[in-house]
């Protein structure tokens, strides 16, 4: 048992005025709906399962932006760019190294270095070059455009690393899937409940710690950053090198949703890095609302369910109707939709009990 | 030696001259006022001693080291601080966070909150402890941006137009409050508009004009000057 | 001769990739330029401008009046979601990107329902004239005067008229400027409505030389967007020369190294004039001059 | 009765930047399907189709062949246009071994046992083509193409065709997809001097080449296997910016065959508001056929290995309004009548040639036999097991 | 003297979203009077200024203009009534010249004044000499000139300054409550302002308002006035 006051510290690491979710109610209903995710395979059908490891596959890279963006001030229009660097790096180094030996894990660990390496690069020029706001938005957007059309131009043979051909607009293919070595046997993650736990727990592990990094005095910086650089660098802070580090971090994760899409589908294309793919996380993110974690990662979870159920059911009226939703979204809950809904909550409570 | 010191400092907006070759020394430990007309370049002076501008000829030296070209967060680290004239203030956080963010540098996690606590109530923003500063009354952020400024436990204090907006008694404290901080060392160059607080803090005082020292000395010396009085004071009774 | 050939041939290519960078950009650099408003849907009020002014034409009117109509419709339209989506997003800019989006896809799946999976165009008027081996044609020196003549326009509107002012002065700080006695909500209305019109206008414009469909408006967006961007904060200052830079990068690459080249060299160039230029060109311009 | 239906699983862009050539395949496969289920069905059992909208975005193909293949088990899904799409979807069906129709034409090269293709191959389509355009204007061609994959490696075919047949490739220019300038590129063709033009677009951005290219009076012929036979340029750019344009097809609706002209009136009939029915709605069409012919030569099974099992004679064979389609067992792809379709000066179409039954024999050439093994795998010219 | 009522305020309420400020707050200013708002930071004179003019809205009681109620006008029409308002902390139009931000102030009258440019740059010299600089540049003081001069541009009858001294110098203080003083006895226009600056306050006031909490608290007429010691008295409430 934790004594109450290990248990307090632990509560302040990953509480803090930089969330919203706070208390005991609030982790409450966190260990519920964690329970429930646990428990959902033994109810759901393997296609069902599946469908939902590649709804979490996305979530990292929405948090990586709720993080740059949300948090950080720097909107960055080019995250897809990180997703196809991992993705194209996961593909290439597995196609070439195999699945044995876990080998595909070094992969992964290896792809997510490549396009947080990357990441720093460019992060480097544009924070240490001073670009922001709108300027930021669009090279980081020139970025991404230019990653998807030279991919898509390398259908030809001449375009390959190794055994792996990139294979242009096509999209490159016929990858291994992530596997974890066994005894007896290696475990391959396919799409199903094995990949499910793996990618749950992967999840629940990268949402703490992005609450702890948050309410940390470096969570601090980035959102004193986010509202006026002028007034944090005269604090002493060196802004150029947190505004860095939070753009690293972010696009590692959007590396990682993009080894993740890799290897669910075996598949990866440069659409994923184009304007449309670009705008996307964007979207998720700001519908749930793009300032706290909790709600960027409910709100695009809503999002890609919302929207793939319409694609289903809503046959050709489906866009029109996604359209629809995303305009009276914001008109009508301004913080974005979880933080609406919450308020909702909390104003009929407290009426009921005003009048009770 | 002084803790401050430019030389010939110069600065060009376009065709403006806004500082000519300005050479000026602040000792350690001393309250310094620096004044002059609308324009002077009382503002952009202090902009240069930070780094937000960049001179185009000149130094500028701070404890002996030359930080000219010094990024403006090496420039803080050194050991300055600073009060913009128009409230930079972290609009969407709460006051509380604020002051979280100035203080966290070097003070402990286990004090930070007794900490913020008491700056608080010196600020008369106890009240408003979670309030998002960006609502503050114009005052207030003027308050919360000097308490941030002093929190960072500065050698050399710099506050452009702290007083602007406050009450007389209000003014009065906020001198009060710089003469104690003064006392345990601190350096203070501020500039103002209210002579009244100038006569308060200052030791000495410097006239800005038209972007070139114009006038240096005492605070009875510079309100005896009478072109001082032409440029500057006019029929001051202060 | 053969080198004042090349010499024209250049031109002409420059003027084209000019022309289409500006067009495409004014109605966007009203929008987001000066209002600040992230105008996703831009595309669309494009392909409003292109589909009503296509109609007009192959009512039989003149193509000019077309051009004109589709203009309009595209401003009417643009007032109309001003007034419903926009108006509420001021204060929280960022917002509209994902309205702006919705709008999009809004019109673009209401235009293919509505109206089908395309339009027939309505055929490039003018014909072609011959300069050395090349014919070329003579609508497309239009599109290169209209693209001049729409940017003195703006400049003249912008700085020269009373409207102008008052717009500038709205979009800088709202609330001043509505307790000063200036209508605000109206303002941003015809301000907004400009915008649109002006993207009606290049789509129009457009309209007889491209293929209709409802997703026509895509073509138009990464060109806009990093033509306003590249040109900086001051769209009047800064929208001409982003243009002529990103056109001659584009014309000169896409002639030696084909499309691909034209269009990655373009975004390179963005990036490259953004970390020279971190507040685009007309800040650098400002600074300059201030 | 109530027999359980055979699940027909439809996964085509109806949104997006190619439904404009693929909303007619949808209904392609509906016509087919109200006909069959009219006539009794596919041994007795009806046809019940399962369609999504893959708003052409290739990461949708993969969302819905999942589901469709996991979740509904369809018996049978008819999916793609763009080459991109079926190389997305193709990895999730080898995974389930299901069973998919790619009904479009393409580069040609797919060697994959759980894949039929309905669609035109380079043979069929390059090989009579070419040489009829070289006959007729000349040896220099220049090509454009959309920039990936469908483009290269058809240009790669025309590019050996050419040489094949003692021509020479004057340019050759690959514009990336969603580009609608053409002001250089028309400059870049006037350069070389082609005797004719090969343009191999893809997607509704790159068609204003046409309108583009005529408004310069370039006027050169032009030839393709892509273009008017799917995005119909003809009826959407206005006279003559089509004039003297050139494609194989292996249907169009101006085919005046008694058979094409019955097709179109069903097709009519139920979709009155229909553009233009093109060679892929008939190739869509078509392929339902084939497939309810499999399923009652297998005897109502629906086992992939027992409807592949009905290809291996090479009889299976459907007579479609193009004229007969045959399965070939060793690369199940069909072949084709293949129409030449001319765009005279006021955009109508004649058929100044056709060829009957040409075979998709290249794969078998180099050494794709599905009958034997699978390696599910695309090949091309430069690539592939003969070389 | 027996002048007219041209403001009259009455259990005004308001403030942003939930949180009230104003609590109630009564008082006159009669045409033609220049009247002192004055009170500690945050008590909300600047609220009551921008409830004035229209920029917040009245959520309970009612503000009348010449005997008409403005509550339910928005702040441009309330501005086409002839009311100036200068804000705390100057809000320049930062990217438009000095001589653009005058003309914006123009609505106010909804017409250009001839000659009336002219008056103002007699008024603030510099902004004559920075015709044509970028507003935002202007040293503080010079965009409190600019921030006046612009409502003076539009021939308003009523002034509401929202602290002009801050941040100008002291001669120039001077000139502004001198250029107020004389601008009210020549034309008559009424002025409100809100100050912290004893010597302005005596230099410009007929009457002043003292503000605490959300209410007006005392008057005090032209006789405390003169009584440096009785305003910074209630100044510090
Ligand atoms: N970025 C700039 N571009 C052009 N001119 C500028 C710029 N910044 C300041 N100036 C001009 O430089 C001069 C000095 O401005 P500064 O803000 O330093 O004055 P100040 O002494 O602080 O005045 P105040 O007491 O009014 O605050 C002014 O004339 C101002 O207009
Ligand atoms: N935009 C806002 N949103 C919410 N509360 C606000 C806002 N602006 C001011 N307040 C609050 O309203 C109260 C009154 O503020 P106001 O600005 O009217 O004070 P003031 O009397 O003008 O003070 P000062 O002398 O500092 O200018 C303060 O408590 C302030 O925190
Ligand atoms: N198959 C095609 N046109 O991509
Ligand atoms: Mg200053
Ligand atoms: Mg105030």
């Amino acid at each position: 048992m934790l004594d109450s006051s290990r248990r307090a510290s632990i509560l302040r690491l990953v509480e803090g005025p930089q969330t919203m979710g706070r208390g005991p109610g609030f982790w409450t209903g966190f260990g519920l709906v964690l329970l429930g995710a646990i428990a959902y395979p033994f109810f759901a059908d393997s296609y069902d399962v599946g469908n939902n490891v590649y709804f979490f596959n996305w979530l990292f890279m929405a948090m990586g932006l709720s993080l740059i963006w949300g948090y950080g001030g720097a909107l960055s229009f080019g995250q897809t760019a990180f997703f196809g660097v991992a993705g194209y790096s996961y593909g290439v180094l597995t196609i070439n190294l195999g699945d044995a030996y876990g080998l595909t894990l070094l992969s992964l660990v290896l792809a997510v270095g490549i396009s947080a390496l990357f990441a720093a690069i460019l992060g480097y020029f544009l924070f240490f070059g001073r670009i922001s706001g709108v300027f930021l938005g669009i090279v980081t957007l020139s970025v991404t455009l230019v990653l998807e059309r030279f991919m898509a131009q390398t259908a030809g043979p001449q375009w390959a690393i190794g055994a792996a051909r990139l294979n242009g607009f096509n999209g490159m293919g016929a990858m291994p899937s992530l596997t974890i070595p066994w005894f007896g046997g290696d475990i391959t993650l396919y799409p199903d409940v094995a990949l499910y736990y793996v990618t749950l727990a992967l999840l629940v592990v990268v949402y703490l710690g992005l609450r702890i990094l948050v309410n940390s005095r470096f969570g601090n910086v980035i959102v004193a950053i986010r509202e006026n650089p002028m007034r944090a660098e005269m604090l002493g802070y060196d802004i150029r090198k947190y505004q860095l580090a939070t753009f690293v971090i972010g696009s590692a994760l959007a590396g990682l949703s993009g080894v993740l899409y890799t290897s669910w589908g075996n598949y990866i294309t440069p659409a994923s890095m184009g304007m449309t793919a670009a705008s996307l996380p964007i979207v998720w993110v700001a519908v749930g609302g793009r300032t706290d974690l909790t709600t960027t990662m409910i709100g695009t979870l809503a999002v890609l369910v919302i929207f793939q159920s319409l694609t289903i059911h809503g046959s050709q009226y489906a866009l029109i109707v996604m359209g629809a939703l995303l305009v009276i979204t914001v008109l009508v809950a301004p913080k974005g939709i979880v933080i609406a809904l919450v308020d909702l909550f909390r104003r009929r409570r407290s009426r009921q009990e005003g009048g009770a | 030696m002084a803790i401050l010191e430019t030389r010939q400092l110069n600065k060009r907006f376009g065709g403006l001259h806004v500082t000519g070759n300005v050479d000026f020394a602040l000792q350690p430990g001393e309250m310094h006022c620096l004044i002059g007309p609308n324009g002077a370049g009382k503002s952009t002076f202090f902009k240069l001693i930070l780094g937000e501008h960049l001179s185009d000829s000149g130094q500028i030296l701070y404890d002996g080291a030359d930080i000219t070209r010094a990024k403006p967060f090496e420039r803080i680290r050194r050991g300055i601080s600073v009060k913009f004239q128009v409230p930079g203030i972290f609009r969407e956080l709460s006051t509380r966070q604020n002051l979280t963010i100035a203080l966290q540098h070097h003070v402990s996690p286990q004090v930070l909150s007794e900490e913020i606590d008491r700056l608080l109530e010196f600020l008369k923003l106890a009240d408003d402890r979670d309030k998002q500063a960006g609502n503050l009354s114009h005052g207030q952020k003027q308050w919360l941006e000097i308490g941030m400024a002093v929190a960072l436990k500065p050698q050399l204090l710099l506050l452009d137009e702290p007083t602007a907006g406050m009450t007389p008694d209000e003014t009065y404290a906020t001198g009060a409050m710089l003469q104690d901080l003064n006392r345990a060392g601190m350096t203070v160059l501020a500039v103002e508009h209210d002579m009244a607080f100038v006569r308060q803090i200052a030791h000495q005082v410097t006239v800005l004009h038209l972007g070139k020292i114009f006038a240096q000395g005492t605070i009875d010396e510079i309100v005896a000057d009478e072109r001082v009085a032409a440029i500057y004071l006019g029929e001051s009774d202060a | 001769m053969e080198f004042l050939y090349a010499i024209f041939s250049f031109l002409y290519q420059f003027g084209d990739a000019f022309a289409f960078l500006v067009l495409s950009a004014c109605g966007l650099a009203v929008i987001f330029g000066m209002m600040g408003v992230i105008n996703l849907a831009h595309g669309e009020f494009i392909l409003c401008g292109a589909y009503v002014s296509t109609s007009v034409a192959h009512m039989g009117l003149p193509l000019p009046v077309a051009i004109a109509a589709g203009s309009l419709a595209a401003g009417i339209a643009g007032m109309i979601v001003e007034l419903v989506v926009i108006r509420p997003l001021y204060k929280r800019p960022l917002d509209t990107i994902v309205a702006t989006w919705g709008i999009s896809m809004i019109v673009t799946q209401g235009t293919l329902i509505v109206l089908g999976t395309t339009m027939a165009g309505s055929g490039t008027p003018l014909g072609s004239f011959v300069v050395g081996d090349y014919s070329y044609s003579t609508y497309r020196v239009v599109l290169m005067g209209m693209a001049l003549a729409t940017l003195a326009a703006l400049w003249l509107m912008f700085t020269k008229t009373r409207f102008g002012i008052l717009a500038r002065a709205t979009i800088q700080v709202p609330h001043v400027a509505e307790a000063l006695g200036v209508n605000t909500n109206l303002v941003y209305s015809l301000t907004f409505g400009l915008g649109a019109a002006l993207a009606g206008l290049a789509g129009g414009l457009y309209a007889p030389t491209m293929t209709l469909v409802p997703t026509m408006g895509a073509a138009f967006m990464v060109e806009a967007f990093v033509t306003v961007v590249v040109g900086g904060a001051d769209i009047f200052l800064g929208t001409a020369p982003a243009a002529v830079v990103l056109g001659l990068i584009k014309a000169t690459l896409t002639s030696w190294q084909g499309q691909l080249a034209g269009q990655i060299g373009m975004l390179i160039a963005v990036i490259i004039v953004i970390r020279i230029l971190p507040r685009g060109i007309s800040g650098k311009i400002l600074k300059e001059r201030a | 009765q109530d027999a359980e239906p055979i699940k027909l699983g439809v996964l085509e862009d109806q949104s997006g930047d190619f439904a404009l050539a693929t909303i007619g395949k949808v209904h392609g496969i509906e016509l087919a399907v109200s006909e069959i289920n009219a006539a009794g069905g596919i041994a007795g059992r009806p046809i019940e189709m399962v369609t999504y909208d893959t708003q052409s975005d290739n990461t949708r193909y993969q969302e819905f062949m999942r589901r469709a293949l996991q979740r509904d088990k369809v018996d049978v899904v008819f999916a793609g246009f763009s080459s991109a799409s079926r190389e997305a979807y193709r990895p999730i069906v080898n995974q389930f071994d299901g069973l998919a129709f790619y009904n479009n034409q393409y580069e040609g090269g797919v060697c994959d046992a759980n894949m039929i293709v309905t669609g035109a191959v380079p043979e069929q389509q390059f090989s009579t083509l070419l040489p009829y355009m070289m006959e007729t204007y000349g040896p220099n061609v220049y090509t454009i193409a959309a920039d990936y994959n469908f483009g290269q490696i058809s240009a790669e075919w025309v590019r050996n065709i050419v040489a094949e047949n003692g021509g020479e490739m004057v340019g050759e220019e690959f514009i990336p997809l969603g580009v609608s300038q053409f002001s250089q590129t028309i400059q870049n063709i006037q350069a070389a001097k082609p005797d004719f033009v090969v343009t191999l677009l893809v997607g509704t951005a790159q068609s204003s080449y046409y309108e583009q290219a005529g408004a310069a009076n370039v006027d050169l012929p032009m030839a393709s296997s892509v273009n008017v036979g799917q995005g119909y340029e003809h009826k959407r750019f206005t006279a003559p910016s089509l004039k003297d344009m050139y494609a194989t097809v292996n249907y169009v609706e101006e085919i005046d065959t008694p058979e094409s002209q019955a097709f179109v009136e069903r097709f009519r009939a139920m979709f009155p508001d229909e553009p233009y029915i093109n060679q892929e709605a008939e190739n869509s069409y078509a392929a339902v056929y084939l497939y309810k012919e499999m399923v009652e030569r297998a005897d109502g099974s629906t086992e992939l290995e027992d409807v592949r099992a009905t290809l291996a004679d090479g009889t299976l064979c459907y007579d479609a309004p193009e004229g007969e389609m045959c399965i070939d067992p060793k690369s199940q792809h069909a072949s084709h009548t293949i129409y030449l379709a001319h765009v005279t000066e006021d955009h109508s179409i004649e058929f100044p040639k056709k060829w009957d039954a040409i075979q998709p024999y290249w794969l078998g050439d180099i050494g794709c036999d599905l009958t034997q093994e699978d390696p599910s795998a695309q090949y091309t010219p430069s690539s592939n097991p003969s070389n | 003297m027996h002048r007219d009522v041209l403001l009259d305020v009455i259990g005004l309420h308001g403030g942003y979203g939930g949180k009230p400020v104003l609590q109630g707050v009564d008082f006159r200013v009669r045409e033609g009077e220049i009247a002192a708002v004055i009170g500690r930071n945050g008590v909300g004179k600047s609220t009551l200024m921008r409830t004035l003019i229209g920029l917040l809205p009245t959520a309970r009681g009612s503000i009348n203009l010449r005997g008409r109620p403005l509550d339910a006008i928005s702040a441009h029409k309330r501005a086409r009534h002839g009311i100036g308002y200068v804000p705390q902390g100057r809000d320049v139009f930062p990217r438009m010249t000095v001589v653009e931000n005058l003309l914006v102030g123009e609505s106010i009258a909804g017409r250009s004044i001839p000659g009336r440019l002219e008056e103002v740059f007699g008024y603030f010299p510099i902004l004559r000499e920075r015709a044509d600089q970028r507003a935002g540049t202007m040293s503080g003081g010079q965009q409190q000139q600019l921030a006046i001069g612009r409502v003076l541009m539009g021939d308003p009858s009523v002034i509401l300054l929202d602290e002009p001294s801050e941040g100008i110098q002291p001669n120039i203080v001077q000139d502004i409550a001198r250029i107020m003083v004389e601008l009210n006895r020549k034309t008559g226009v009424t002025v409100i302002f809100v100050e912290q600056n004893i010597d302005m306050i005596r230099a410009m006031a007929q009457r002043c308002y003292v503000m605490d909490k959300g209410r007006i608290v005392a008057e005090l007429d032209r006789d405390a006035l003169s009584d440096r010691a009785r305003i910074r008295q209630y100044l510090s409430v």
